[in-house]
């Protein structure tokens, strides 16, 4: 059972020295760090239940079937979906909504249809509309950002969800900004004039308690390796009624009811989405992560990933020539994003990497959005259960350094 | 192997090599299809339906001793019953091949009850069950065990 | 260093009871066990190397980045490929496959156009095809197979192979009789026509020496879980001079080369078909698997995987009702699919299970095949680098006593 | 931070904080652009080919530290110079920061010999001569370091 004041010896990959010094790992928007739990139900897996699931009935095949099966009544759960059959397994966040711009939008979709997407959203969630887009002759809008402050300009919600909007995505907790959207309103608004909901929950997944029923969407997109899960899996939740009247994505084995040589059938969800042999070794760990999740308490993990967000904030403030993105007051997610106009930050982050702290430089998938602001990228730092105030000191003294280095001084 | 003689046992066999009504049935004014995608079983059910009761009962198909015979004894309980009366009887029968509960009377969906150790071969079992309830509602949609509702 | 004396050993799943009978583990064609070797480079990137790949300058990225990209040069040089550019990570061969199929289809095909098969295809080198057919119009037409012997009929590869056909995608290996298709022809021939050739390799793989620049396709599919490797992992190798003529398949961070609010542009191959967080923890396995089987020896593997099949064949033939499929004589892949007409398959591999032999039963996701033999399905056991004559003959007196309960003698 | 002292070292700082011929060149005759996708950075050169020589060179653009000196040094490198010694001299210099080894004689192109250490970096050094030689080619498509052939 993990608990708050020994939780970093869960994690292996902490207890290590980077360039002589030891590992701040700051890098958790873009990837977690698994608990040793994870790593564990991994090996495990692959030690005693390996066999390919669903169509064996020999004894590893039906235990690989049950920890496949046992992780999507696992997911289930830790969502709140109404069914197990609304989970279906894939990479991640990212093939989550391939998945659905694909098959919802070529079934749905066509020339004069709008979909609305915000200007904040990361390529995973803007890309594959432009693809559906081009396919179906629909067209993108985007619900502004307010600038540096980076909320969403609720204010244009009106005049930007207007009946032609046939489906509304949006990310739960910005990966660039810090910023928490108010997901349950987006959702209550675009019902209301008919559309669908896609969330992007590749940032609140791991970090917030998330309820799909109670925010109100029909889709909601994760990973796993953002939660403590390994990479390879993640699952798209999707509301039964509209799964059930999609078509399929993926075609192969596993997804079919009858296969002729000229056509096929197809088995409901969450079979017809999952062709293929599926990723069951990897799915065990979503059981292990959500399990780890819920035992330190997801109200708490909240609590602590938005401190270290705000407390970063507060102290990174007063560096000179400092430019902090994401909202000032109100609820923040665990991380902050900066950038000083003289240094790169690309120079930054290597420099950091000398004193063992792991950042992230660029555009974080965010290009149009640091366009609209007038910049190339920032430098990120992100925190998950395992930081600590004291990790932001260091942060912040390395930090000092490399403006002094930089000023020439 | 005690579980799989309790599975196979000589009920099981018997209907399996002596299937209990068989074959088409000419007179039948319902009929439905079931198959198991899965697996491959397939089994049609025929029905006459005379006021409210089923008064002639017929299974056709292929598949696995335990989806076979159990058809063939899903034919001989549910005949002379109301639609109500084969509702409760596939209750008590999912009962059985879910739990392993062996059924308060003795009978012979009693052989059933080992079914519950090979969860993968639930939907075998209940494959014929599915086919007639739906010949009975006139559905026309083949029954499917995938769709995770059984 | 793997060796052939002590192979068993080196694969934890294998030494356990299922029902109080040591395991005989013959369901490989469906997923192979994994060597410790592959468990614990998993286990140990998790450990230590852990961070997101690619956009990453700190420590732990560029190491995590170099393992990744370490794993394709390894799969490219495991497959002879020109450039590690020519491999593209996927979930497996299902994926691969339908990523040929929806990108280079939907560039290049139309109505008019046909796409030929063979009548072995599993599934999953089917429905993807079908689905590109609906799409654009395309036709699909099947070189048949000649019967239980399970041939190609080459005699009638001219009729079929006419130049409407764009593409010709067939399988190296059948999983369900064993054959193994003269590839190198097929790809030859449908070059003098100018169609592309597509190889299905989820079932060579692990099993031959596969040079891809000899066999002379153009596209190669495969998956990490049927090499020893893990479930969530595979590739797509694919001509470079193709490849970069494609559009992308999912569209998400680390594919584009830009993205503005209303359009993209693309990285080249692989980035552009590698939408999102890649899997990078399962693609290190891939380096430990092509290690571990290169080790073995390729070609020796090739001839024990052969010599069980054909031993397997020879032992099984002599059951009294029994109707074994794939070539009587000739090369041989190392499984042997037969039938009973009294003893339906799912008996007989859960009968089976009760001596601790792992089977598999069914249509093997080869339903138009099994209809066309008159078959609903066949019962199967696949052999890998670990199995032995031995377990061979434990096969057979568990069938024996199989075939007596059913006879009711 | 030793090796970080010799990748920013003096002449890297120097560059960057005061680059050299840096700015549009309205004489250009050719003209190329390059970017970096996976780091942002961007940089337009522009020559005048006077002959078979760079009479004048200059760049412009936005990145870190390392491209912007690379390309402030690399105007420096090329000015006067034909299409083969351009083509000679980024050979040197891309086995210097591929390599690490310090060129033959002592130059200022000996500073980027730090990039090596720094794989992800390399593609940062190398942008601004990319742009020229496609420049000097006339090559009209925008240079790229994702061609996987740097
Ligand atoms: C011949 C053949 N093709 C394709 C596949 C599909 O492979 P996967 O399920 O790993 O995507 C398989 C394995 O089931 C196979 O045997
Ligand atoms: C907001 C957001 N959306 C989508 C993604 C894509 O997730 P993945 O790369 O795991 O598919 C990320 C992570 O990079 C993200 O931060």
């Amino acid at each position: 059972m993990p608990n708050w004041s020994t939780l970093r010896d869960d994690f292996p990959a902490l207890h290590q020295q980077v360039n002589g010094k030891p590992l701040v790992y700051l890098d958790n928007a873009a990837t977690t760090q698994r608990p040793r739990a994870v790593i564990d139900a991994l090996s495990h897996f692959y030690e005693r239940d390996n066999a390919n699931v669903h169509r064996g009935l020999h004894a590893l095949s039906m235990r690989a079937t049950d920890a496949y099966e046992g992780a999507r009544a696992r997911v289930a759960q830790f969502l709140n979906a109404a069914a197990s059959e609304e989970i279906i397994f894939t990479r991640g966040t990212t093939e989550s909504i391939n998945l659905v711009a694909a098959s919802w939008g070529s079934a749905h979709l066509k020339a004069g249809d709008v979909i609305l997407l915000t200007e904040m959203e990361h390529h995973s969630n803007l890309v594959p509309w432009q693809l559906i887009a081009q396919r179906t002759g629909a067209k993108l809008r985007y619900l502004p950002v307010t600038g540096d402050e980076g909320l969403l300009d609720l204010a244009q919600l009106d005049r930007v969800l207007t009946p032609e909007v046939k489906v509304f995505a949006f990310t739960h907790i910005s990966n660039s900004l810090g910023t928490i959207n108010p997901v349950a309103e987006l959702c209550a608004r675009a019902k209301k004039i008919g559309a669908i909901t896609v969330i992007d929950g590749a940032q609140s997944i791991g970090h917030l308690p998330v309820d799909v029923r109670a925010l109100g969407c029909d889709f909601y997109a994760f990973s796993g390796h953002k939660m403590g899960a390994v990479t390879g899996i993640g699952a798209l939740y999707g509301r039964r009624a509209l799964l059930d009247a999609m078509p399929p994505y993926q075609g192969g084995g596993g997804m079919i009811s009858s296969v002729d040589f000229f056509e096929s059938r197809w088995k409901p969800s969450p079979e017809r989405f999952e062709a293929g042999t599926p990723n069951f070794g990897d799915a065990v760990t979503l059981t292990a992560a959500c399990d780890y999740l819920d035992a330190l308490g997801r109200d708490r993990i909240a609590r602590h990933d938005s401190e270290l967000g705000r407390l970063a904030y507060e102290k990174l403030s007063v560096l000179p020539g400092i430019r902090l993105l994401g909202p000032k007051t109100g609820p923040r997610g665990g991380l902050v994003s900066f950038a000083f106009a003289d240094v790169h930050a690309h120079d930054i982050v290597t420099f950091a990497d000398e004193d063992g702290i792991a950042l992230r430089g660029g555009h974080h998938c965010n290009q149009p959005l640091m366009r609209k602001l007038g910049l190339t990228g920032t430098t990120r730092a992100s925190f998950y259960v395992y930081n600590t105030p004291e990790e932001i000191d260091v942060l912040v003294a390395s930090l000092r350094r490399i403006l002094k280095f930089f000023s020439g001084s | 192997m005690s579980d799989l003689t309790d599975l196979y046992q000589q009920v099981i066999l018997d209907h399996n090599r002596r299937p209990r009504n068989r074959g088409k049935l000419p007179s039948a004014n319902r009929v439905a299809h079931g198959d198991n995608p899965t697996c491959g079983d397939q089994c049609d059910v025929y029905l006459r339906v005379d006021g409210d009761r089923i008064a002639e009962i017929s299974f056709d198909g292929s598949g696995c001793a335990i989806s076979q015979a159990s058809a063939s004894l899903m034919t001989t309980r549910l005949k002379g019953k109301t639609a109500a009366e084969a509702e409760k009887l596939y209750a008590e029968f999912h009962d059985i091949v879910t739990t392993g509960k062996e059924p308060e009377e003795i009978s012979d969906v009693g052989a059933f009850a080992g079914v519950h150790a090979f969860p993968a071969r639930i939907k075998c079992a209940t494959l014929g069950w599915h086919a007639a309830l739906n010949a009975l509602k006139g559905d026309p949609a083949p029954a499917t065990t995938e769709s995770h509702t059984d």
